[in-house]
């Protein structure tokens, strides 16, 4: 389910007025930075250290060998299945996340190398409907796996996804129990799957696929859990803990493997890969 | 409703009715008949059109039998077990083993609680990490000795709470979603009343789903929809109309197998006949995928699951 | 570790002067009670409900259709290894163990129906220090599991135990691999082992082959876990709750499946044996 | 013992005369070289008859290597795994992937603290049922991946306390075990330290269990025995003898493989020696097992598990 609210997890905003421009003002300690060098420094802010969110083809540059990206993404977009209207229509939105994002849903499958290693990459992009899944992103998860058996690479799965799309219902549910399906065939090839969990990886997408890596790794400042804080809050009344769902939460209960600072996640990537490829 | 009030006066009516005629000289027989008749009328006239929000509220009625009301009346030797064998156990999501016609089958049962107390046990049939892999510890007994495995789901949801995150309840999910399948028994899953997202799902992938007419399946609940998509916690009508989460729906999606029928207004009007018309075609299903060689099961079920999903190709656009 | 006080646990103690007589006092209620009624009665006082330790033979007597059994144990018996000294040779506690119980160690293996059912069947004797699990215990488990293997025969072990026996140092703590391998092989074999735990089952044998039962049920008053309330305390200063470690403790938390009371063992393990053989 | 104040003084002494020889023109060689024969002397004589209990005392040394010192210099690229996935995370007991002549494995490692701090976070080494459950988590890694799995032991024993109880320590460490027996993947035990009965155990069951001179192995503390058999906390030094637990007593008794040698006075006396020795044994079992057929390896495991124990046929008695 897709519970959060975008504007809470944007934390980039750019004035309207100089969104072209060169510089933007970091949302966490207030300072005007130049743009291209926020970007050199993987949207990590000069100043305070301040992780701003990465669209899915600024997360694959940052993860992978320069250049050898090939976007192998399935053809694909969402329909509308359930003829689906809230505020709006679904088509429109999708529509609308479509332009702003560039991209045909909240997910790239791609072929990449991470030093030297070639690997089946998938990368989720949050501003996409809150990186929800659907039956598109379940379409290509799927394909990304199946692609990896084909030819015997790892599959690396970067989440950052509020869950399951609501506008296709219960096919998105179904995402869940469809990627599981296809995840159980890369294990019988023997084939590794590493899940980075980056801000957020919640409800429907953490407890499926996300969850099923072979070695999971958190970005710092990810968030991780089932149920946001509002659900358990409004439905439980619980005093919640103030690293509830951070990635130390995670650790301290055992829910993942790692936890890595954006700058050395690349490293650590093809650190855990070089155990599972014979070079 | 206007009308549910005068099915019940109407029903209290025909009672009383039969009461007299046992007792008096009088034959009223023809009278009980004819409102009988007028009551059938007025009943098919104001339950046939249920909206979606209608069957959420039936599929949540207090009355509706629980898996256990089923248990008792189609499976014999009702043998529950217990724990995780890791942390402790759940009550809202209780297992064990059964006979289905004779033959030993391993049961999965969301169980909601009737009195306050029963439901503080039972979490409100929200079951918690300790359920789900109490339930995935099953599905190993299950694949040993080879027995199917049959769900019953009617939950609202997985438990949403601190303890349930510390203990990594989205993992548990996952998990379970993983073991169902490649569990290689014959699985059939039982929707009997809310099937509430991920928290059903953890118990529901098999090679038949089943669901009753009323019962729900959704995403997410109307009232969350509501609140996420309408900013506004009213919109539970229009929601639940949007999320297509009845059985006539998941039939047509191909999410369910087979609706199983409800008496009129609802399981709980009827019990026995409900657990009668989920008896036949329980059985029935039973009896297919017992006799289906395994690996056909198995590959049926990768291609179910791996064909969920609508969406267009880019040149259609 | 068999790091119980036998008199602790022995609670029916006979007057010396009486011990030949009829009658015997209930330690829990304090009534004299006619000893062949206490036996009819499972060992439970009529009076106050109180269960009485069962010998091996007595629990055999209880669980299985009459003249049903046969011993089929190996013939034999505890060497010294260690050549193992404390208060007294080990040699020594073995026979003055054996002149007590009349039995070679502390278990019996045989083959037995129950309701009709044949299973093999192992029952410990916690008379026999302690119902510790030394190298004869450990193998005549194993030949226990053997046997039903070759015959296709469920596996039933009864624990009380306090633990692995400390005069036999390191292979004792091997019997908890021991049996691991073997019951491994049963599991292959896709035969039922059920796992009855009784007052006590601790340390070295609930962590090992009593926990590792298809289903595992504990008699009602069973002591049941694996660090002793005096060993927590002595090294942690923890406070227990007051069902620290007894049957409702373990089924709280997850360990076992079913609690029995000790007059509905025998059908309890009729109901649950029925799933798995086929008749 | 005296004999150890000596020895320190004497190499003291001659510390102090290299230091000399450095600096000065006066060549001390000769008068080294005296002193260092006779400490080697004094030496043998102190520690080649080490009772039982003096050596319980050097596997408990607190400068003695831990399973982190001998994970840096023998394997490469240590990548350490977090978490059972159910409860928590573990710090007494660290899993995680590593090269050992450039292959990969799998490590498992008790690990003690040098610190108070570091102590309480690995309760001084005595691993929780987190522990035991992520070092079967990942023992399903070595099995899908073909992984030889390698086991560092040192813990007094697993940990005692409420939270281990209620999170079933028994059946994770049971579970384990059977785990193990079946693991279909060359597997190598290393008692480094301290071998604390079934919380070694645990991560124990192997097809080469290899062990240090100096480091223990037994079914219960020389306290826990001294304890309960003689009801006397004082007889430590009698139970650690009557218990037969360390490395030379253990080959005899076939549980333990090779002994590793330690230098004089234990291997806190030259790490960087015993690390040496011991990555050259280990080496060794690791080419013999890698290159065993799997079928052979889990063949002899069974049979070595299931042979163990010494018992009378009743017609010797
Ligand atoms: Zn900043
Ligand atoms: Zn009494």
């Amino acid at each position: 389910m897709a519970i959060f609210k975008e504007k809470h997890y944007l934390r980039v905003k750019l004035d309207k007025e100089t969104d072209e421009s060169l510089w933007m003002q970091c949302k966490s300690c207030g300072e005007l930075v130049f743009k291209r060098r926020v970007r050199e420094n993987n949207n990590i802010c000069p100043y305070c250290g301040e992780y701003f969110f990465l669209t899915a083809k600024e997360r694959i540059e940052s993860l992978i060998d320069e250049g050898s990206f090939t976007d192998i993404s399935k053809p694909i977009m969402a329909a509308d299945p359930l003829l689906f209207q809230d505020t709006k229509p679904y088509p429109q939105r999708i529509e609308e996340a479509q332009q702003k994002t560039g991209l045909a849903d909240a997910i790239i499958i791609g072929n990449a190398a991470i030093s030297g290693i070639v690997v089946v990459v998938g990368v989720m992009d949050f501003r996409f409907i809150g990186g929800s899944m659907g039956s598109v992103m379940g379409e290509q998860i799927c394909h990304g796996m199946e692609e990896a058996i084909r030819n015997h690479y790892p599959f690396i799965l970067v989440s950052s996804s509020g869950g399951a799309r609501i506008q296709e219902g219960i096919l998105s549910l179904m995402q869940m129990a469809k990627t599981s399906v296809v995840r159980a065939r890369l294990a019988e090839q023997r084939l590794p799957f590493i899940s980075v969990m980056t801000y957020p990886t919640t409800a429907g997408v953490q407890a499926s696929i996300a969850s099923l890596g072979d070695v999971i790794i958190a970005e710092k400042g990810a968030m991780i859990g089932f149920a946001g804080r509002r659900v358990i809050k409004g439905t439980i009344a619980e005093e919640l803990p103030p690293n509830y769902q951070t990635d130390s939460f995670a650790l301290e209960h055992g829910s993942i493997d790692r936890v890595a600072n954006r700058e050395y996640l690349r490293e650590e990537l093809s650190n855990v890969l070089r155990f599972f490829v014979r070079q | 409703m206007a009308e549910k009030r005068a099915i019940e006066l109407l029903e209290a009516k025909i009672q009383e009715l039969r009461e007299l005629n046992k007792m008096e000289e009088i034959d009223m027989s023809s009278e009980i008949a004819r409102l009988a008749e007028k009551l059938e009328a007025l009943k098919i006239d104001t339950y046939s059109n249920l909206s979606d929000w209608e069957r959420v509220k039936i599929a949540r009625h207090p009355e509706r039998p629980y898996a256990l009301d089923y248990i008792d009346k189609i499976f014999t030797d009702f043998y529950e077990l217990h724990g995780d064998r890791l942390i402790g156990d759940d009550r809202a999501l209780l297992v064990g083993l059964a006979q289905l016609q004779g033959k030993p089958v391993v049961l999965l049962a969301q169980q909601k609680g009737r009195s306050t107390e029963e439901n503080k046990q039972r979490y409100f049939g929200m079951p918690r990490p300790q359920g789900y892999r109490k339930a995935k510890r099953i599905m190993a007994l299950a694949e040993r000795f080879s027995f199917p495995l049959i769900s019953l789901i009617d939950t609202p949801g997985a438990y949403p709470g601190l303890e349930a995150e510390e203990f990594n309840i989205g993992g548990a999910i996952a998990n379970n979603l993983l073991a169902m399948a490649k569990l290689p028994t014959p699985t059939i899953a039982v929707i009997i009343g809310e099937g509430g997202s991920g928290g059903a799902l953890a118990v529901g992938v098999a090679d038949r789903v089943l669901m009753l007419e009323n019962a729900t399946y959704s995403v997410i609940s109307p009232e969350g929809a509501s609140a996420i998509l309408w900013k506004d916690k009213g919109k539970t009508r229009q929601a639940a109309q949007a999320l297509n989460l009845t059985a006539e729906h998941l039939l047509k999606l191909g999410v369910v197998d087979e609706v199983i029928p409800e008496p009129l207004g609802g399981a709980h009007k009827d019990p026995q006949k409900t657990v009668a018309s989920l008896k036949e075609v329980l059985i029935r299903h039973f009896a297919e995928v017992c006799n289906t060689p395994l690996e056909e099961l198995l590959s049926a079920r990768y291609k179910r699951y791996r064909s969920f999903g609508c969406y267009r190709t880019l040149s259609d656009r």
